[in-house]
């Protein structure tokens, strides 16, 4: 059967093993992604599977997994590394940023590195610090480098397999929080494009983008909002580089308001450039400022206030009532 | 120069077979024991250590409530009141030796695990639960008792050991630095800068590796081909591997070690070999990874086990004293669980704090947002 | 005589001597930063004064400069660390962003970490690849660090003065083309906050923001928009985080009209974050949106067409235009 | 297993004195040599080559252009047609050497300095001025001669040059990889991260650090306080010193490297210990920082010099040929500088090419406003 429910992180464990199967090329790298099976599992069995040399247990550095999935990605494979949480992404940062991201244009287009990046991220699971993070601004702002997170079980399928065919390299953002959420999974079916946006819920009053972890908020927001009457239309990014900039000026040139929402701090944070570019394409429609929900300008703080520090239904509807007030 | 290299040089002096340091074709290193798993006292040719008996039991009593109080802090993980523990099981003998060849005007850089350490320091154990309970990311005071916080971005503290070490250099104070790390940590680009730092300034810091033979589930043979102790050479400073679970050859190197650094002789290695028991934390699950059959093994050395053979044989103490002990161990544990319970949650408001020290305009414009905001719920607002 | 007309680089020099000389604790650390100077002379002749052991050349390795600097401030030192081009800092990052940044808050405030860290940074000098980018947004963005720029010499030496004494991680960047350009110093004034925007030109049409090196570029462009009959008002804006939005606003609410400027890369760069909140704080006073000139999504390109990738007079003339054309 | 200990084993068959091999208890560590800056030819014990006279030839040819060509592009710096140069002055042997080493199949991550390797592989020499003179980030295919664009980043190709050996030795393929980089290098933790992967898997790795005594102002000793080579040994894999300046070493121990990485037995690592003889680049000014009399001393170890004497000794070449190669360089001189004149700035819009393999809409829009931009002058727009 082609269609089945399954938790987010069972369906990306799906898509890796699809991808080892279909292409001897693949491979898989990262801390503990072999015998334990990743410590969220999503490598599971992987290792037994597909053999030591296809699922490789690294050593304990970051940087070194990801230059040396350079290497391999110039020598023909096709390795997807995982990052074991957000906040240890940093010692590959100079990797990501100044090799992996530009090594196609500094070669005029000779090298191609399909490179997956793939990093839990987001906070909500009760975690020491460094764990809850949400850095996708910091690899967004990056020429060279898409940047996609799942927010359901069928795009953690789908959109995971077209990063591993994808000729660029991806960093692919894991809603951690929801890596127990079912839903289902059409393993048949004909994936849209990566970068597109969706619409998840439709609405006349207002729109909210959100992706990965908050589009399940913004959707309750809107079940919410929809009780006192006021109609609201819900968008999953899905991709934060490039962004599908039309389909959300579409939405908006129909309901007038937006706000972006995040778990990560709103300064600088992807809300910003969403604000921005959609204020300037629809500028006569907005019937008021673009609003953003986020983290704020601090640390990821300690789990037992993280509740509140994470946007929420309330503060996302907070937001959808100082918009509609304009 | 290694404690290898010296000991095949100088006749051993005593009779007592100790691991391979008898074998000297064996590909097994070295290893400085001065207590075996049998808790014989063995002598070793480059360290020895004279501790008088009150010594003797205050490293037994340290190992105790360290494991007594690891075990609490698992337990109460278990019954809900911290989001995780990594636990030190295994590991007290490398923990305290080391921690008790410090002075007080030493400073520690630890990992996340160095429980044993912070006890010696004098931190008080409450605190370290702070931020597995997840109502702090580091609830104690460095400068109180020199020990930093404790860091989980694996390998960056070697740094910043380094660095205070050049500084302790620069102040010419008679003081050294250690820096925590473990076999896993080895492998990142910091802790070779580390290295590389130290050497290059003559730094007084001893790096103090815990190979507990686990990176979470990777065998220390993913991190390295040759044992660890060796990498220190290739920096131009000295590498030892001691045995980790030997309370006494961990004091005996680490003092050498720290003496060195004081004496202006540099950076040292100290590679702890010893053995992870329990998971890596909490959230763990070892059966995953290793066999039961490793850990049985590495039960027979076990750190607490072979001092408690070595004070009843050389008579320090009666059962009336380890029966104290073991009454001083339940009280710890009973004050740590009721003070954690007790631990109140953070004021959300205080997410706002402490983000700079100079102040800044939109931690304030955020933090009056996220005050309205709060109150408009009191209000019955919204 | 406290009056003296420098260049940029030589009033930072001037002002790390007197960094030097008022405080034993300051030190200087970085790759050549000892006899040579630095590769652009910013610390020319301070280890021949204040010797090897307070102007340190380091080991080429980033990460062990920024970690060392840390461990040094946490036994009481200040140092100031050179990392020697834009596009070296990454290494570092992880070491800026993990543990300098988030330092004080995990400790709960018991931490200082006085560690400023100086990037020459920005294009227009004809260099090879990682030597002319401006990644401000990947610091901004994360809460902790302060980030600034100086656009002239008299806030060159008194913004590093202030970096130096503040007791947060100061990221200072420093407009490395307009190291040469001379303006005047004043040593003995008293300096506004490190954070203040400062207007420089006044103007009642629009508003050009701006920092480090595109000041002097918006400078010229509201000379040429005079002489086209336009009052453009020019903000220096000086610090990237915390930003000033107050001045913004006040300035935007009286010309109505917004145009930001910087060499980075525009999406997800700081021109978003500047016109989110902006548009947000000042939604009925806006005649047009905030319009954005920056860099493209683009790894920076080779020298012979950096002049076409930079904005210059034409480009913020252009988005002048388009702005007042609404 | 260093060459030092083995050469501490085996008798030394020659009698000439070659620098600190004959003397085992000098704090100089042994350099691997063949031929003596006097141009007489060395036996070593571990590492010996038989060369064909065309093949001895071949090597001074390769210098030799290679020398002129690095001097032509120095000028073409000073004229104004390139922003940058890098010069590779005094280092032609451990290049030409070490890439003589090489096979077709072999694969190389150079550094911004290897032009005389790139000239082996049989990239054109212009290609390699265009990122110089600032029209491109660099000029070649790198499959078409396995020769990887150069890096800037300090250190970062050796985890390429590790990962990229690592799918050699996955493919089962009979070839190997060489990393070039500095002593500046050495220090970087990638290089360290990339020693640890190289030995954990066993890739068929040569690290080649051409330790040219200077990172830009930095002299070795800011680096490491003991000779590099000995730092793979703490890794697991031998390190050699050879004498970089020595063309005939380095060939024989890159070929020994290399054969070894073939094998399977894993990564080794190669310091030749060369000199810079000039600038780091034409922004620098050495005498900021050395004195001239440590260049002289290094001049009268010159590369091309030595092996000329060996070839006029050894009869193997007449004045014609040494004129006739004279020519060649002239002629190569002139060719570098008419195609470097002639290269044309790249059209502006470039710079939106190649972002992407798949594409991007990001790019595409900003591609369009700017043609837009520009078309709106050409029709006298604005
Ligand atoms: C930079 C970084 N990467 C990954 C992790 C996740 N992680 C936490 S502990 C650990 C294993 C550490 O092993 P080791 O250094 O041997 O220390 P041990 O836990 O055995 O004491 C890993 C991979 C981390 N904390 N930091
Ligand atoms: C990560 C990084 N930091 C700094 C620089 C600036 N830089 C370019 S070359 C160089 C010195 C390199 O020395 P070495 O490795 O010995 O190579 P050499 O130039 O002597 O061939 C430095 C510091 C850089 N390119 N990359
Ligand atoms: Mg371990
Ligand atoms: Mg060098």
């Amino acid at each position: 059967m082609a269609v089945t429910k399954l938790p987010l992180a069972k369906a990306l464990n799906e898509s890796l093993r699809k991808a080892l199967e279909d292409d001897p090329k693949v491979l898989i790298m990262g801390e503990d992604v072999g015998k334990l099976g990743g410590v969220f599992r999503v490598t599971d069995g992987l290792q037994k599977d597909f053999g030591e040399d296809r699922v490789i247990d690294t050593p304990l550095a970051e940087s070194g997994i990801v230059g040396t999935a350079i290497g391999l990605a110039l020598r023909g494979y096709r390795p997807v590394v995982e990052i074991q949480f957000d906040g240890f992404v940093f010692p590959a940062y100079d990797q990501i940023v100044t090799q992996l991201a530009k090594m196609h244009a500094r070669s005029l287009g000779k090298i191609k590195l399909p490179v997956v990046v793939r990093i839990p991220y987001g906070g909500g699971i009760g975690a020491v610090e460094h764990h809850s993070e949400s850095p996708e601004a910091l690899f967004a702002h990056v020429a060279g480098l898409k940047v996609v997170s799942p927010s359901n079980s069928s795009d953690a399928y789908w959109m995971l397999q077209q990063a591993v065919h994808s000729d660029d390299p991806v960093i692919f953002f894991e809603p951690k929080r929801r890596y127990w959420d079912k839903s289902e999974v059409d393993t048949e079916a004909i994936p849209g494009p990566l970068h597109a946006a969706r619409t998840v819920r439709e609405g006349t009053d207002l729109t909210l983008a959100a992706y990965g972890p908050m589009v399940k908020v913004c959707v309750e927001a809107a079940a919410a909002a929809a009780e006192e009457g006021k109609s609201v239309e819900v968008i999953d990014l899905r991709s934060m580089s490039p962004i599908d900039f039309d389909a959300v000026q579409a939405s908006v040139e129909r309901t007038g308001r937006l706000v972006v929402v995040h778990e990560a701090p709103v300064f600088y944070g992807s809300g910003a450039e969403i604000a921005a570019r959609i204020t300037e394409r629809s500028f006569y429609h907005l019937e008021a400022p673009v609003l953003r929900v986020g983290g704020f300008h601090a640390p990821y703080p300690p789990a037992r206030v993280e509740e509140e520090y994470l946007p929420g239904l309330d503060r996302v509807l907070d937001a959808v009532d100082r918009s509609l007030a304009y | 120069m290694t404690v290898e290299s010296t000991a095949a040089r100088k006749p051993r002096r005593s009779g007592k077979r100790v691991s391979a340091a008898t074998k000297p074709q064996s590909s097994e290193p070295q290893l400085v024991q001065l207590l075996s798993p049998e808790g014989e006292r063995v002598e070793h040719p480059d360290h020895r250590i004279e501790l008088t008996p009150e010594e003797l039991l205050g490293l037994y009593r340290d190992m105790v409530l360290t494991r007594r109080f690891d075990a609490e802090a698992t337990s109460l993980q278990r019954q809900g009141e911290l989001g995780l523990w990594a636990s030190l099981l295994g590991q007290e003998a490398a923990q305290i030796g080391s921690a008790r060849a410090l002075r007080d005007d030493d400073y520690v850089f630890p990992t996340y695990r160095e429980h044993g350490v912070a006890w010696c320091r004098g931190v008080d154990p409450t605190n370290l639960l702070g931020m597995f309970r997840g109502v702090n990311h580091g609830g104690w005071d460095p400068s109180a008792n020199n020990f930093h916080l404790y860091t989980i971005v694996i390998g960056s503290q070697t740094l910043h050991a380094t660095g205070y070490a050049m500084g302790v250099a620069k102040d010419g104070a008679d003081a050294a630095v250690i820096a925590y790390f473990g076999d896993g940590a080895s492998s990142q680009g910091d802790v070779a800068e580390a290295f590389t730092f130290s050497a290059v300034y003559n730094a007084p810091v001893v790096f103090f590796c815990q190979n507990n033979q686990w990176a979470i589930s990777e065998p220390t043979e993913r991190q390295s081909r040759v044992p660890l102790y060796q990498r220190a050479q290739g920096y131009g400073f000295p590498g030892v591997r001691v045995d980790g679970n030997d309370v006494l050859a961990c004091l005996a190197v680490t003092r050498w070690a720290l003496e060195r650094a004081r004496r202006g002789e540099g950076p040292t290695l100290v590679e702890a070999f010893t053995y992870r028991m329990g998971a890596h934390t909490t959230s763990d699950d070892p059966t995953k990874y290793r066999h039961d059959d490793e850990r049985a093994a590495w039960e027979a050395k076990d750190p607490i086990q072979r001092l408690h053979t070595l004070l009843q044989r050389e008579g320090h103490a009666d059962e009336a004293w380890f029966a104290a002990l073991e009454e001083e161990s339940d009280a710890l544990a009973k004050r740590v669980r009721e003070s954690v319970r007790a631990m109140p949650d953070p004021d959300p408001v205080s997410i706002f704090d402490n983000i700079y020290a100079d102040g800044n305009s939109l931690v304030d414009e955020e933090r009056a947002q996220f005050t309205a905001y709060q109150a408009s719920f009191a209000e019955g607002g919204n």
